[in-house]
């Protein structure tokens, strides 16, 4: 599995936000997109799980086989917002995902055990503080299997321990043969990434 | 009345954990009071002679003047609730005034269908814009809209006090549409409407309608009480939701 | 495909739902135009079938903007559009109609009855109106879902949904009201109007939620 | 004759209305006292309870 990018463009409400950019990400590996606000580190993501069309150069995803024909069927995208009704208990959130997106991987409670968040799954999602939230979401990312990992500031509002947590998670997805596209400020720990800067840099 | 005695019992009541335990006390021997005197009220009706002019229909006389009364009565406690949460910020007034609506709605629309089932035989429909009918309609509307709106705001506070001004704007605003759907009534309906209730009930049948009457109360404050009583459940359930989440946070964080 | 449709309907109908606001919306129409127009029965008993129609339309016109809006806030219709390759588009947003029909919608068919007898409306004419509002109402809430999408990144897109798709209404607003009447006074055809509403129905099921996805695709540029 | 068929569909429909209401009231009385157990088992002590512990 190679998922490669080439001269690639993208345009938000007619102005163009970064040009000619060139990465390949194989399985097992992460591209950490870094840049200062505005720089288009969300576009980029949306890009590239086709959520806004490109707009110059390609998207290539090689080696997939036909169960996964395009990046949107292979990825799993976090973006700013959790994906959770607050009405409903995070189990109900997961349970429906976990039984929407297919290819079911952990189970519900396993995935909470794993954000541990083990002990709140019947509570409904509005009482949970910002950083629980996050988690929940990220407990999403484990219900279903999908080698792509499309992540739009995926610690923001998480502590110390949930972060190293998900670190672990991050590298256990890619021993999986999974491979990993993170936009964010802070640095993730993850060993040997490849770094994509956009902005004024690029 | 019963209720200004009940209020000055309420007010003592501020700890909703010695609610509780006076509610767990309370609402059996009350339910058992109001089904013996429904029991009482309607065999008694039942054994009265039948009305010379509408035959047997005047028993559902027994149980639509209850529900009436009682559609009108409720509002009149969830007014006093609504001073209670407004004026003497009582802790339990804005768990009365969420808990008395559904039970208002449900005695109000009771109200309006037996008395629409009452009405048939005589008007031939069932639903004539009778100037009592249609007043009794439009506190159903207000009943539902009280509903709404303690259900539509999740804040507990917030409700409350929105519900309560609503509710004493809707009391004060009775008397007005009485008098003015009495005055749209007389202005359009030409047929003289036979009256509900007739000025002079003959006494045999006034005993049974005091009875059920007094039933039915009994029966509403017992539901108002059992309906309380799962509202500070509700509240605490929520308090310890947050708690459950805060516990987890300080202890992961 | 079938959890999509459970969860909407839970939310559907939980308090926050749109269910009850469409409800009493309805009921307050109704309510209103007695009193309005006086306790005439007769003159009530001729516009019933007219104003429990008008009174449905715009009480599911009513909790449409909410269908994408919500889903829009916590960011789950991104997730929704990604999933195109396991689930059609237009699939999941006919399952979403279908849900707020189910949810918001049937609720109002099932008062109408009701109401039509404090508009002193005889038996056929409510049962003719009832199920017309039953047939047709379908097609408003797909047409709905039309305006919906095109109103979900608008901050308040409410209004907009009705005033964009109320003239895409009208047709089904005539059809089903003339068939209720044509129910009471015997000249007027009975089965055309009625089948031509079907046909209504049947199309919109379909161009709905084609067009509410590519709305959907359109307004993620 | 009729008229006994309105005095029976009216007790009916009071029957309805208020069974349905008390239906409710226990249905959510249970459902609520589920949770609560269900909270109290999680251990989550509530502030009153767990000041004099």
């Amino acid at each position: 599995m190679r998922l490669t990018a080439q001269d690639l463009g993208a345009e938000r409400g007619g102005e163009r936000i970064f040009s000619g950019l060139h990465f390949a990400i194989g399985a097992g590996e992460a591209l950490l997109v870094t840049g200062p606000n505005g720089a288009g580190k969300s576009t980029l993501l949306q890009v590239l799980c086709g959520l806004l069309p490109a707009a110059e150069g390609t998207i290539l995803l090689e080696g997939a086989g036909e169960e996964w024909p395009t990046v949107a069927a292979a990825a799993h995208y976090l973006g700013h917002g959790n994906a959770m009704k607050p009405a409903m208990s995070v189990e109900e959130n997961l349970r429906f995902w976990r039984e929407f997106n297919g290819e079911p991987c952990l189970e519900v409670d396993e995935a909470l055990e794993e954000v541990g968040l083990g002990s709140l799954g019947y509570l409904p999602f509005s009482t949970l503080s910002t950083g629980q939230r996050r988690r929940a979401a990220i407990a999403r990312l484990l219900v279903s299997w999908r080698p792509i990992w499309l992540l739009d500031e995926p610690t923001a509002g998480l502590d110390a321990r949930s972060e190293t947590r998900f670190t672990a998670l991050m590298e256990a997805h890619r021993a999986d043969g999974g491979l990993i596209i993170a936009a964010t400020h802070w640095p993730l720990h993850l060993q040997d990434v490849k770094e994509l800067v956009l902005g004024d840099a690029a | 009345m019963t209720e200004t005695t009940l209020t000055g019992r309420f007010a003592g009541l501020a700890n909703p954990t010695r609610f509780l335990a006076l509610a767990d006390r309370l609402i059996l021997p009350m339910a058992v009071l109001s089904l013996l005197l429904l029991a009482a009220g309607l065999v008694l009706g039942f054994r009265a002679p039948a009305d010379y002019q509408q035959g047997t229909t005047v028993r559902i006389m027994y149980i639509h003047v209850p529900f009436a009364w009682l559609s009108m009565m409720c509002w009149g406690v969830m007014s006093v609730a609504a001073l209670g949460t407004l004026v003497w910020r009582h802790p339990l007034a804005d768990v009365a005034l969420k808990a008395a609506a559904p039970v208002g709605v449900v005695f109000t629309g009771l109200a309006l269908a037996t008395g629409s089932i009452w009405g048939k035989p005589m008007w031939g429909t069932w639903w004539v814009w009778d100037a009592r009918l249609t007043s009794v309609f439009v506190l159903f509307l207000m009943y539902l809209g009280v509903i709404a709106l303690t259900r539509a705001i999740d804040d507990a506070g917030r409700a409350g006090r929105a519900a309560a001004v609503i509710t004493l704007v809707g009391a004060v605003n009775l008397p007005i549409i009485k008098f003015s759907v009495d005055w749209w009534n007389t202005l359009h309906q030409p047929a003289a409407v036979f009256r509900m209730d007739g000025p002079t009930i003959h006494p045999t049948m006034l005993w049974p309608l005091m009875i059920t009457a007094l039933g039915f109360t009994v029966l509403f404050f017992t539901l108002h009480l059992a309906a309380m009583r799962t509202e500070v459940l509700r509240r605490r359930i929520f308090a310890m939701q947050r708690l459950a989440a805060r516990r987890e946070e300080g202890r992961s964080a | 495909m079938l959890a999509l449709y459970v969860r909407d309907l839970k939310l559907g109908i939980r308090a926050g739902g749109g269910a009850l606001v469409g409800i009493l919306f309805f009921l307050a129409v109704i309510a209103t135009v007695p009193f309005a127009i006086g306790p005439e029965l007769t003159l009530l008993a001729r516009i019933g079938p007219a104003m429990l129609w008008t009174g449905a339309l715009l009480a599911s016109l009513l909790g449409l903007d909410r269908l994408f809006q919500a889903d829009r806030e916590d960011g789950s219709l991104d997730l929704l559009v990604l999933a195109a390759e396991r689930h059609m588009l237009p699939l999941i947003v006919l399952l979403k109609c279908l849900a707020h029909w189910t949810a918001s919608v049937l609720p109002l068919v099932i008062a109408a009855p009701v109401l039509g007898i404090l508009l002193n409306m005889d038996p056929l004419a409510n049962a003719a109106t009832t199920l017309t509002l039953l047939v047709g109402s379908p097609a408003v809430t797909f047409v709905g879902a039309i305006g919906a999408a095109v109103a979900v990144t608008l901050p308040r897109g409410g209004l907009l949904v009705s005033v964009l798709i109320l003239p895409l209404v009208i047709p089904v607003l005539i059809f089903g009201v003339s068939t209720a009447y044509a129910s009471v006074n015997d000249p007027a055809p009975f089965l055309p109007p009625f089948l031509i509403l079907c046909a209504l129905t049947l199309f919109f099921t379909v161009l709905g939620p084609l067009a509410a996805s590519a709305a959907l695709r359109a307004a993620r540029g | 004759m009729t008229h006994l068929l309105y005095v029976a569909a009216a007790y009916g429909c009071a029957a309805l209305g208020l069974g349905g209401l008390i239906a409710w009231i226990v249905w959510d009385q249970r459902a609520c006292r589920q949770r609560l157990t269900r909270l109290e088992a999680s251990g989550v002590k509530r502030r009153s309870e767990r000041a004099p512990s």
